[in-house]
């Protein structure tokens, strides 16, 4: 934990086409300000994020990966989203396992209208992770003290991901 | 069901009457009143205009006072009720007070976790809680030709149209209708007594009782129901003085609804506090119901 | 968000009061709609209208302000803020002001700040309001000609038993006093 | 081979340039991205002059990539690939930054928005490198159009299409075409009778030979996508053959079943259970309400059945799915009126002479249920006074924030026809009075002149408890009148209040059916608000009227055609070419695992049971890339969204923060191209 204010975490977001990236957009267009620290890529669907992405990010240097999609029952494709939300309930397990906090990875919804709500949300995580410090993991996680724990830990956790997606 | 009880300050002395009926009415009803103990005064509007932390401490005893077996506080009195409320929901909604109003609990080794208790007024209670039917099933001596004006006042409905519509509540309206009494529609009841104009500038006090009582009287009611001591005694203590002053012959007894609520259970009138209100309520109550039935009273 | 948009409108005051009242920035809403005026049940006897009092504000008005009666016709009936379009705490604003006017003393002809402090006074020594105590304390210092006028009702109260000669005190004072005596250290909302 | 990139920074005048150093970013990209051969910043790219720029360079510099940093690709995407295109590169070699939006609208600070915008440049060139060229894939454009209901947007949106010789399929809810306008007398500010102009556009509807008119018909279901769209329409039972029946009205007049009318009449009139809701609708063809209907409540009666002529009456008719291909949908849904009753201050369903001014409406309307005399809700008192209540529930941010924008209209108008009609004082009480569009502060002045009352103050309580003798018998208007900073209380007989326009209640479920969104207040959302006001997000679908946001008629009337003119234009063009992004599954790696089959919504993967793999169709396919996510073989590629390309953008947003780089960083705040490069190999 480091509340080394001067700090500026690096973080990755991941928008889709319909609902948050437009709502990314109208942030734009209605002047709302939020930090700089997130960088958005553009996805067709939430659904398309494969696991390998986020954990790419992270061993690329993010500090922390945020997750956009539309509102359940709002996705673009009918349900993709749900796909998403399930694959994130399992990477958010394996990652704690990895010694990476929860703050670090966030999914969030929000419709083409909420720009607002998408802006309050970046700048409360970056604040988050901003409390948390640098993860560093790529450089971090080998020399991982909590290492052997987690590993030990990841049966039953990975017993509750299955319950999870079940 | 089993609720603490804050009587509130006005309820001791002044208007007994209402501490009295309460409880003879709850107990009737099933509604388990629990006294909160040592509970202190809410400090009515008079702390919240001179220092807003010290005003909410001070309620906020009361909350950390209910026993954590208890969650949900009733409170008779409206401003008791407001003042609770609002310093709750205040505590809750913005974090920084709430962490300082526990500082000050903390100095008297107390602390109070907003939402945790539910403060709610004894009407709401018997409407929701208890409901039609069972109070239906209560009722000995049905009000047949009485005509009742229900008085909500302000602050049981507002701000929080929580207990009750803020502009036209009906709840005390709904429970006369199921004692059998027949409730005038009385358009000011939900307007405003004076609070306490009546100590700082009679004129504007006086001119808010009288359309009070003049509606009233338009509407032919025998008497005005009232639940919150401060509107009965404004309108009852000063209906004389408000008579000098506009030169008018007002004569409308204004007592608490739980009294004749009592009265329809078949409550005695002296277990009820009656006598005590300044405009007399027997009068007209033995003219429209008739005497108390020794028989079906208890 | 709120100090930018007070600093633009350049009124410290605008500032003071919604720093000083719970919910206070949605006065910046305000639409000079009227319909908390037109609500006050003694909108007829206030100087000026709440509205007028927010246009005020904005102009930075502090003392014509707080030298008015118009916080001081608000007989706290919530009815102004549960009708406003813009949801201010119109009430909560007006309770701000009642705060400022008595801290720094500009309460004009009213008696509120004196009914308020004796009616404190007492709570914070008995732990329980005392009307007998509250009614004669304060007319007698305020305003002693209307207490002769108040004796018949004092008396009929008395005799009907809605009156007591004493004071009734909590038995646990000393805890209430320690909570009160914290909360002045930490000094509250004003 | 090394790609050749070029890089052009957009200024966008002060929108990206006031919170971005746009040259240092041109300069920097030029020097510490790879393969960067060209890297230019210019006031206005998407100017022609910045197009030329472009194109020119991709022709001197043999570019094989171009990144442009600008605005939203939802924006400009287009404009620039169509400039590769022209310089003969394949335009989807061409990747946006959206450096407006995304960085300096949205951050105060420059040199941490500088940063970003390097970032968001270095993502992009790195993807760039691995896009491919694509082909948009061509689709006939089916010359049918799908409007959805019938008010007046409707209504013009149909004929535009129908006179111009293309097929129009006019699907309303209702037993009649004509929307609330049908419900109106007159329309301001010309007080031209509504039902003279609106009815000779509902008749051409109904005999139009290119259009299929459905009544009391709900969209069901919309599959497919621009061009060619599939859709499910439900024709609800109406219990009468519709070919059979001559619109003769014995049934309706024999009827025994007396109901109060809440839709047309908004509660003032009656009607039959079998009924059409007004003498002009269209079609003339009845419908029996089953709630009202003694046969359907009692099982006895029958009247209509056995007193018709041509015996239309068919009791036992049941619901119909249709279902039809059309290229192109209009959704001209409308509005519902507030419920006032959400304003007990006012009194509405308590105080009986407070009325809505749709019910208001109809008092005036000659064939309404007084003829159109103003009376009180006795049905014979004429009034002596009358309240106009603006903004209720519209500028109220307990109901709907914004404004209805029609209401200071309508009551100028209802203020004329109180003046015209009867000998009462009318009064109009207003927050702010927006009469702003051609001819309508004429016709504020005009009012002015014939003497309506007009009172600066959002209304407090409208009461019947009196104060002064004079007041008794009458509804009390407590209001502040703002400009004489003074409370009044003036007594009326009658109040009409001014509800809001409000989204339909479904109008969010039947967006998301359309696969278009809402605004916060539940409007549907346009493309552009300013520059395409009647497009949506997806291609094919149009709105018109008020379901995009509270109008007037002139306004729905102008969208409605503005709409129609958008669906000729691809009509016109007979083939839309559609996005390229499509999965497509590598046959000869894939295992058959099946694991993506049920994963696709739109069924568009099959599997092919003789060579046990699973193939993508195309046409079906609309590229949300979950299977490819999903694939545990990773065979399964999405276009112009691979994993290559999405993880060398993820390598470019991440440039600077590879902890490769950190020591390196300490030392030189430009990072040298070798270190640029070691960052990126570290995926």
């Amino acid at each position: 934990m480091s509340d080394n204010p001067t700090f500026e975490p690096k973080i990755l977001g991941f928008c889709c086409n319909w609902c948050s990236y437009r709502a990314a957009d109208l942030a734009g267009t209605a002047r709302i300000k939020y930090p700089t620290n997130v960088r958005i890529i553009r996805v067709m669907c939430s659904g398309r994020i494969d696991p390998t992405f986020v954990l790419n990010a992270f061993a690329l240097g993010a500090d922390a990966v945020m997750i956009a999609g539309c509102h359940p029952g709002e996705c673009h494709y009918v349900d993709q989203n749900y796909k998403a939300m399930r694959r994130y309930g399992m990477l958010k397990h394996t990652l704690r396992q990895m010694g990476i906090e929860p703050e670090r990875f966030r999914l969030v919804w929000a419709s083409a209208a909420e720009g607002q709500q998408l802006a309050e949300a970046i700048t409360q995580m970056v604040e988050e992770v901003r409390k948390l410090g640098p993860l560093a993991w790529a450089a971090n996680w080998q020399e991982n003290g909590q290492r052997i724990e987690a590993l030990e830990a990841i049966v039953h956790e990975h017993a509750e991901a299955m319950e999870v997606l079940a | 069901m089993k609720y603490a009880y804050y009587p509130g300050c006005s309820l001791e002395v002044s208007s007994a009457a209402y501490d009295v009926s309460v409880r003879a009415v709850a107990e009737l009803l099933m509604i388990e009143l629990e006294e909160l103990d040592d509970w202190n005064c809410c400090g009515a509007t008079e702390y919240f205009s001179q220092d807003e932390l010290t005003a909410c401490s001070v309620i906020a005893r009361n909350l950390a006072l209910v026993e954590p077996r208890l969650d949900q506080l009733i409170a008779p009195c409206a401003a008791c009720y407001l003042n609770l409320k609002k310093t709750d929901r205040l505590m809750a909604e913005d974090a920084a007070m709430g962490a300082r109003v526990n500082e000050c609990l903390a100095a008297g080794g107390l602390s109070y976790q907003p939402g945790r208790v539910r403060v709610r007024h004894l009407l709401d209670v018997i409407h929701d809680d208890v409901g039609e039917s069972a109070v239906r099933d209560k009722v000995v001596r049905p009000l047949a030709g009485l005509r009742v004006a229900p008085y909500y006042g302000c602050q049981v409905v507002r701000p929080a149209a929580e207990a009750d519509c803020s502009e036209y509540p009906m709840k005390m309206d709904a429970l006369f209708t199921w004692l059998g009494a027949e409730v005038v529609h009385y358009p000011v009841k939900a307007h405003c007594c004076g609070g306490h104009m009546t100590q700082l500038s009679e004129p504007m006090a006086f001119e808010l009782i009288r359309r009070l009582l003049q509606s009233a009287v338009e509407y032919e009611a025998d008497l005005i129901l009232c639940m919150c001591p401060m509107c009965q005694l404004n309108m009852d203590a000063y209906q004389s003085r408000v008579n000098g002053f506009f030169q008018t012959s007002f004569r409308v007894p204004v007592v608490f609804f739980t009294q004749v609520c009592g009265l329809a259970l078949g409550l005695e009138p002296t277990r009820l506090g009656f006598g005590k209100e300044i405009v007399p309520a027997m009068p007209v109550l033995e003219a429209r119901l008739g005497a108390a039935p020794a028989a079906s009273s208890r | 968000m709120i100090q930018h948009a007070t600093d633009r409108r350049g009124s410290a005051f605008l500032r003071e009061v919604i720093e000083n009242t719970p919910g206070g920035q949605r006065i910046l809403h305000c639409l000079q709609c009227g319909s908390c005026g037109g609500s006050c049940p003694n909108g007829a006897d206030m100087q000026y209208t709440p509205r007028t009092v927010f246009a005020m504000i904005n102009a930075d008005e502090r003392e014509k302000v707080l030298t008015s009666n118009t916080m001081w016709c608000c007989v706290s009936c919530y009815f102004c803020t549960t009708r406003c379009p813009q949801k201010i705490p119109i009430t909560d604003v007006m309770y701000c002001l009642k705060r400022l006017a008595i801290r720094d003393g500009l309460a004009k002809d009213t008696d509120a700040p004196a009914l308020a402090k004796t009616f404190t006074n007492l709570l914070d020594k008995y732990g329980r309001s005392f009307e007998l105590g509250l009614a004669s304390r304060f007319y007698l210092f305020n305003k002693p000609l209307a207490m002769l006028r108040m004796g018949p009702l004092g008396f009929s109260m008395f005799t009907r038993g809605r009156m007591s000669l004493v004071p009734k005190r909590i038995k646990n004072i000393g805890q209430l006093q320690a909570i009160i005596a914290k909360a002045r250290q930490l000094g509250g909302r004003s | 081979m090394a790609e050749r990139l070029g890089i052009y920074v957009c200024h966008c005048g002060s929108n990206i340039a006031g919170t971005v150093d746009v040259e240092e970013v041109a300069r920097w990209a030029g020097t510490t991205i790879r393969d960067v051969v060209v890297s230019r910043d210019y006031k206005f790219m998407c100017s022609s002059l910045g197009q030329q720029m472009i194109e020119d360079d991709i022709g001197q510099q043999k570019l094989s990539r171009v990144v442009v940093a600008a605005c939203s690709p939802h924006l400009h995407e287009k404009t620039f690939r169509r400039a590769c295109a022209n310089a003969e590169l394949n335009p989807y070699l061409c990747q946006m930054v959206n450096l407006r939006e995304h960085c300096s609208w949205v951050s105060t600070d420059k040199v941490a928005a500088t940063a970003k915008a390097k970032a968001l440049v270095y993502a992009a060139a790195e993807r760039v490198k691995w896009q491919e060229p694509l082909e948009p894939m061509p689709v006939k454009v089916n010359p049918n159009t799908l409007v959805v209901g019938g008010g007046i947007a409707g209504i013009q949106a149909t004929l535009e299409l129908a006179d111009a010789g293309y097929h129009v399929y006019l699907v309303e809810r209702s037993p009649s075409i004509g929307g609330h306008m049908a419900q109106f007398d007159k329309t301001f500010p010309t007080l031209d009778c509504s039902a003279c102009i609106l009815t000779p556009k509902m008749s051409e509807v109904g005999q139009h030979e290119n259009v299929t008119l459905l009544t009391y018909s709900e969209l069901e279901e919309v599959s497919g996508s621009v061009g060619s769209f599939k859709v499910k329409i439900r024709k609800k039972a109406r219990y009468v053959d519709e070919a059979a029946c001559t619109g003769c009205g014995i049934c309706t007049e024999k009827c025994p079943r007396r109901v109060i009318d809440h839709d047309f009449e908004a509660g003032l009139g009656y009607r039959k259970a079998i009924y059409t809701p007004f003498p002009q609708a269209v079609p003339r063809i009845p419908v029996i309400d089953v709630a009202s209907c003694i046969w359907f409540d009692r099982g006895k009666c029958r009247a209509c059945e056995k007193l018709c002529p041509t015996n239309a009456i068919a009791l036992d008719q049941e619901d119909k799915i249709i279902e039809l291909e059309v290229g192109n949908v209009i959704l001209a849904t409308g509005w519902q009126l507030f419920d006032s009753r959400k304003l007990p201050q006012f009194g509405y369903g308590r105080l009986p002479n407070v009325f809505t001014n749709m019910e208001f409406e109809r008092l005036c309307n000659a064939a309404g249920p007084t003829s159109g005399k103003i009376v009180l809700r006795d049905g014979k008192t004429e009034p002596e006074s009358v309240a106009i209540l603006h903004c209720v529930g519209s500028r109220d941010v307990n109901h709907h924030e914004y404004c209805s924008a029609v209401c200071c209209m309508a009551a100028l108008k209802f203020g004329h026809l109180v003046l015209e009609k009867t000998k009462a004082q009318v009064y109009s009480f207003y927050i702010d009075m927006r009469p702003n569009q051609k001819g309508y502060e004429e016709f504020y002045q005009r009012l002015l002149e014939e003497g309506m009352h007009f009172v600066r103050g959002k209304v407090a309580e409208v009461t019947d408890a009196t104060r002064q003798p004079a007041e008794r018998g009458k509804l009390i208007v407590q209001v502040e009148d703002t400009l004489l900073g003074r409370q009044r209380r003036i007594p009326v007989d009658m109040v009409v209040l001014m509800g809001a326009m409000e989204p339909q209640p479904d109008a969010k479920e039947f967006g998301l059916k359309c696969g278009i969104s809402c605004s916060m207040a539940g409007w549907y959302t346009e493309r552009h608000p300013k520059l395409d006001p009647v497009a949506t997000m997806t291609d094919g679908i149009f709105i018109a009227g008020v379901c995009q946001g509270p109008k007037d008629i002139p306004a729905s009337v102008v969208q409605g055609a503005a709409a129609a003119a958008r669906v000729q234009g691809m009509i016109a063009k007979g083939t839309v070419m559609i996005e390229p992004i499509v999965a497509s599954i590598d046959e000869k790696a894939c295992s058959g695992c099946r694991i993506c089959n049920n994963l696709c919504p739109f069924s568009a993967i099959e599997f092919d049971g003789e060579k046990k793999v699973s193939r993508v169709i195309t046409a079906l396919c609309k590229g949300c890339g979950t299977c490819v996510a999903a694939c545990p073989a990773g065979v399964i590629t999405g276009a112009h969204f691979n994993n290559r390309q999405i993880l060398a953008e993820i390598g470019g947003a991440l440039w600077d923060a590879s902890p490769v780089l950190e020591d390196a960083r300490a030392g030189a705040d430009e990072p040298a191209d070798e270190e640029a490069e070691s960052a990126l190999s570290a995926r």
